[in-house]
């Protein structure tokens, strides 16, 4: 599956927008300037890029704790997003979620979960919703390594193959889970050995690459879009940054990051392909920087104009009826 | 549509676990976005020649999958995975009612209730409909023993964002059923082995029992005695045997502990200034204590005398009879608790 | 590895008196005797008979609610248990625990579990705790198929295969969880091919058969207690009567159950190779037979004659301490 | 060994982190069969050069691998089977201590403490013992939002057979924890976010506080303020604030939630005949309830007034500051409260 010049040039959008929301974040954390618990995806953009390049609003993705940039992939707006993790008004959550929760129903974003390996049955059921109300949509998770090893992966997957799910299971490796190496904690080299399991399909794909994953996550969806089950796509991907903003990363080595951070990183190994291979110009790619430096410097001064929540609407929204 | 219970019609007695029957057939006939999620709700789905389906362990889903082909749905034995997957697919579209076998069992699947059902309207700012029911057997009785036999109805009610209903009779369960499956919100809809298999006159059609409000099952005015799910039926017994020592007592039946309808209890407490709560779980942590707090917080002025609690024992479920039977509330436990007040 | 007369001698013991404990059980709940939920393991009495005879009391089995085997295997005395599921003081848990949670620490015996997949983590538990103390012991899981869709046998799986523990898996695969057939929920032919996902030794052993479980249960067993980690051993085998006694097994078709009931009756298997193999004599078995039947009988006379508990010891023994 | 924290000597102010990481290196040196399991407590364990671990992610845990290499244990992000295991380890000679990372959690691993863990030992006759501690953190005010800041203790104090305490300083933090390492009964150990990094006085070497017995943290005579964890701390900034009123407050800290203490609850009802109970946790099915309800039964000759709960809202925990605010309690909430009862 050939990505068009069109698709490459919103997924590069995409990415650069993760890549400077993030970057933009930790920025503001280490002026003091936002609060909780917030988790960088940088270095994984391809993945989120790739997978959602395939989707439409009536697909659904649950996300994780690291949901930033499959919440950008899959169209919610920045803004909001921003907004959100100042606590204002106007975020996608009304300020109440935060990082942990961005959620967009409208466009298939089913949420960032703070519960490790929440979002796999939360796909699953997308998917069966989809199946039963004959949509055409897919459900996909994202998650990480260590989710693997949570019963939910376990019990979602069998249930999806079994029923022949349009699920699409993505698991991004990025060889840790918090502080802890994969290989500390799961015996097998590839979490997609798993998907024997259920009998159900696996594929591998090089997580940095996006044109790797965006072949792989389109043949998947594909299958599951003409009733032939899920898959479960792991994709080898690497964690930039510390686990949290904040992470003060004394437990890795850093000859060992910087060999990821400067040979693999996703978006300069998309530029030199699209560059080299003609299929886009640097040109091109450097005024979607600006832009999106633009939209994510615009975002900010929006964010911290906008109000906060009235204290009086501390008990809204607990229920929909009563 | 509650009223139609009162009026004029041949009385129907069917127990309990048929009357929930009824409710998910005229669920399900009404909308086909409503789907039965759960272990052998079909019995293992459809059989070959000359077998029949279980549907369920306590046989209340026989027969629905043969009406309800692609609405009824068995799953593996995967409480989480099920759990989960239906509040996924609540949020995308589908009302989904799904069977826990015994409440027993909610600590395998706690989260998606804890955590993910209960907070994401909330916590997407107003924006998510969570039309998700979970029905589940509770209460002791039956020598199940202490794995499933538990009423652990009070988890759910602490979590704000579910609701929690219990019904005391088979028209209630009916009524209380179909509220909870058309009701946007998670609803946590327990089905107490002591009532499952009585019978009371069910109306015939399709009625709703709100969900929130408490029922006066009979008036009185020396004692409020607030029940729910079976000890309904202990308050009652206990208020015929009181009624020969000439005490006046009056029953609430809760209906749904949460919401609590705090204005019900109020209201008895201000009739009769007295009051004992009878709750088949154990007493720490639960509804009966919520209602003792309300009862000393807002009602302080109405009380006549201590607010008693008459609850199961604080310890797990014993299997053999004689224990069994200590540990559960009673009949003449609750009269013992009115006589002290009186 | 093969087995020796003597250990023969015992393991068909074991699996007559089993069936003629669980046959007693399901005369007594016709009977009206006997309440409380019960469910009978006859037809799969190798299985439990097979991995207990490699089994000392430092060696500890977690069972199921389809326990009375394990227990019976592991060396629990038959008098505490009928007497536990008559609710007596003399039972085995004093009556406070019936079928469901039969336990007996000193004998290695974690208990059978009303919750589907808990015992998983409770033998991984006691493999754990065997490796640390270095006691030699091992930690068994006795299961059904149903369980292995548990969350709660992913994660034990993965941490027993990543800590290399003693640790034995022994899925009884009956084609049934309670009233649905196995190929209704689960999409792979074997159980066993679940190890692969921990890169976990696997087996699969006719569960039917005494001598085969026997030999791959000892490869196993020998394996974990010289450190070489887990193994998930599949026995293929079936459940003759319903899943609970009163089961009207309206859905099961006749034929399917009578021939295995006809064919692959554990027991007969193992007496025609025993007396065929010239390995023990017809009368042996016979004269077990009656001893057995007279165990059984008197079992269930002195679980009749013992006290109920009395009321007042309902508090005793929540806690060990205050 | 607890008067040893009376003895005089230096002060030594350390935070509540620092106190708890304290207990468990001298439970690990005084016992080899305590061991420390959970995710990332000992930060992924032995590192490459140049590298250091982080213990945990309040590194709490930092440092202990190197001390204890064989008494503590990475996990996988496996709760269930984490604490399935640790059960299992338990009940076979190991006295294992689970880092539970945040209470929230507890949706993905219950079972293990409300069918096995806390039953063993009745449901096998006495025959079981289970010394098994599981310490987590709970409570709000980092912005943590809705699923990792929850004050869930209810869950696990309504459950027969477990023990839930919770410290309200570093030095209750020490000796709680040690106590309930030595436990041979199940005990949840909470550890608040709004103590953890607060310092207080902590005695050196090997002390116990013990499991069951309230702590008044100060005498007062017109109403009783009963708190636990973070809420104490509120407790005694409100007691200074109302003697500046003429106003003296006593204030309980209980401790220990499970098993509660009723006779020290009474006894302060007794002195003062009137009682607010503060308490992070969200109102329904909670440990303010029990107060108040033991209050309205056992202690309703000694009330003067209502008893009032100050609590958290029933909601989910909001992100944004100004809601997080108005969702827990403080000590603004205290005052007005007990103004609200003189
Ligand atoms: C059920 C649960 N357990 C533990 C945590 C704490 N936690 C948050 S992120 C994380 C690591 C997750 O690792 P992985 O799934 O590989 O995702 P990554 O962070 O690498 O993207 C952990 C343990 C949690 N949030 N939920
Ligand atoms: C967590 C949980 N879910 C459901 C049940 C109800 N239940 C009891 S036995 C059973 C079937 C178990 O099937 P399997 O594991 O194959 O064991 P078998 O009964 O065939 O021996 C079910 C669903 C339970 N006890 N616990
Ligand atoms: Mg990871
Ligand atoms: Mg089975």
């Amino acid at each position: 599956m050939q990505p068009t010049p069109e698709i490459l040039q919103v997924a590069y959008r995409t990415m650069r927008t993760i890549r400077s929301f993030e970057e933009k974040l930790i920025e503001l954390v280490n002026q003091g300037k936002l609060g909780g618990f917030l988790h960088a995806c940088i270095g994984q953009e391809a993945i989120a890029a790739a997978v959602c390049a395939h989707l439409k609003d009536n697909d659904h993705v649950a996300s994780t704790h690291r949901g930033h940039g499959h919440c950008i992939a899959k169209g919610v707006d920045v803004r909001g997003m921003m907004a959100e993790l100042f606590g204002r008004s106007t975020g996608t959550c009304r300020g109440r979620g935060g990082s942990m929760h961005i959620a967009d129903l409208e466009k298939g974003m089913l949420g960032a979960n703070g519960i490790v390996g929440a979002g796999i049955p939360l796909a699953t059921g997308a998917a069966l919703s989809a199946k039963l109300r004959k949509t055409g949509g897919v459900g996909v998770a994202m998650f990480g390594d260590g989710a693997s090893n949570q019963g939910a992966f376990h019990e979602s997957l069998n249930m999806a193959a079994n029923w022949k799910l349009p699920a699409l299971y993505v698991c991004e490796n990025n060889g840790w889970g918090e502080f802890t190496p994969t290989e500390f904690v799961v015996p097998v080299k590839d979490i997609a050995e798993r998907a024997r399991s259920y009998a159900m399909n696996a594929m591998i794909a090089d997580g940095m690459d996006f044109f790797d994953v965006y072949a792989k996550a389109g043949e998947a969806i594909a299958r599951a879009r003409r009733g032939e089950g899920p898959t479960l796509l792991e994709c080898k991907t690497y964690r930039f940054m510390g686990h949290y903003v904040g992470d003060p990363l004394v437990y890795r080595a850093k000859a060992d990051a910087d060999e990821w951070i400067n040979n693999r990183d996703p978006l300069k190994l998309f530029e030199t392909r699209v560059t080299s291979e003609g299929l886009l110009a640097a040109d091109n790619l450097r005024s979607i920087d600006e832009e999106v430096t633009e939209r994510i410097t615009e975002a900010v001064k929006s964010a911290q104009a906008a109000p906060f929540p009235d204290a009086g609407e501390l008990m809204q929204d607990v229920y929909a009826v009563g | 549509m509650a009223d139609q219970a009162s009026q004029t019609r041949e009385p129907r007695e069917i127990p309990t676990a048929f009357a929930i029957a009824e409710a998910l057939r005229i669920a399900m006939a009404s909308d086909p976005t409503v789907i039965l999620m759960g272990e052998d709700v079909a019995g293992g789905g459809r059989r070959p020649e000359g077998t029949d389906e279980m549907g369920g362990i306590m046989s209340v889903t026989r027969g629905l999958v043969g009406d309800f082909p692609s609405q009824v749905l068995d799953t593996p034995i995967s409480e989480m995975g099920i759990l989960g997957t239906a509040v996924g697919a609540a949020v995308t579209g589908m009302r989904p009612v799904v069977e826990l076998m015994f409440m027993d069992f909610i600590g395998t699947c706690l989260d998606p209730l804890l955590n993910q059902a209960s907070k994401f309207r909330y916590m997407f700012g107003g924006k998510a409909r969570i039309p998700l029911t979970v029905r589940t057997v509770t209460g002791a009785g039956m020598q199940a023993a202490a794995q499933h036999s538990q009423s652990l109805y009070w988890m759910t009610a602490g979590i704000p964002g579910l609701k929690t209903v219990i019904p005391s009779n088979a028209a209630d369960a009916k009524g209380l059923l179909l509220a909870a499956i058309r009701c946007d919100d998670p609803v946590v809809f327990c089905e107490p082995k002591g009532i499952l298999f009585l019978s009371t006159d069910v109306p015939e059609g399709d009625y709703e029992v709100p969900i929130g409000k408490a029922n006066i099952v009979r008036a009185g005015s020396d004692v409020s005695l607030v029940g729910m799910g079976a000890t309904v039926g202990m308050a009652l017994a206990a208020a015929a045997e009181l009624e020969r020592d000439g005490i006046s007592a009056e029953v609430l039946d809760l209906r749904s502990l949460a919401p609590l309808d705090e204005e019900a209890i109020l209201t008895t407490l201000a009739k009769t200034g007295r009051l004992v709560v009878v709750d088949e779980a154990t007493p720490r942590c639960g509804i009966a204590s919520d209602v003792a707090a309300l009862c000393v917080d807002k009602g302080f002025d109405l009380l006549n005398g201590p607010v008693r609690r008459v609850t199961a024992a604080m310890c797990p479920v014993p299997f053999t009879r004689v224990l069994e039977e200590a540990y559960m509330p009673s009949t003449a436990r609750i009269l013992e608790a009115v006589r002290g007040l009186l």
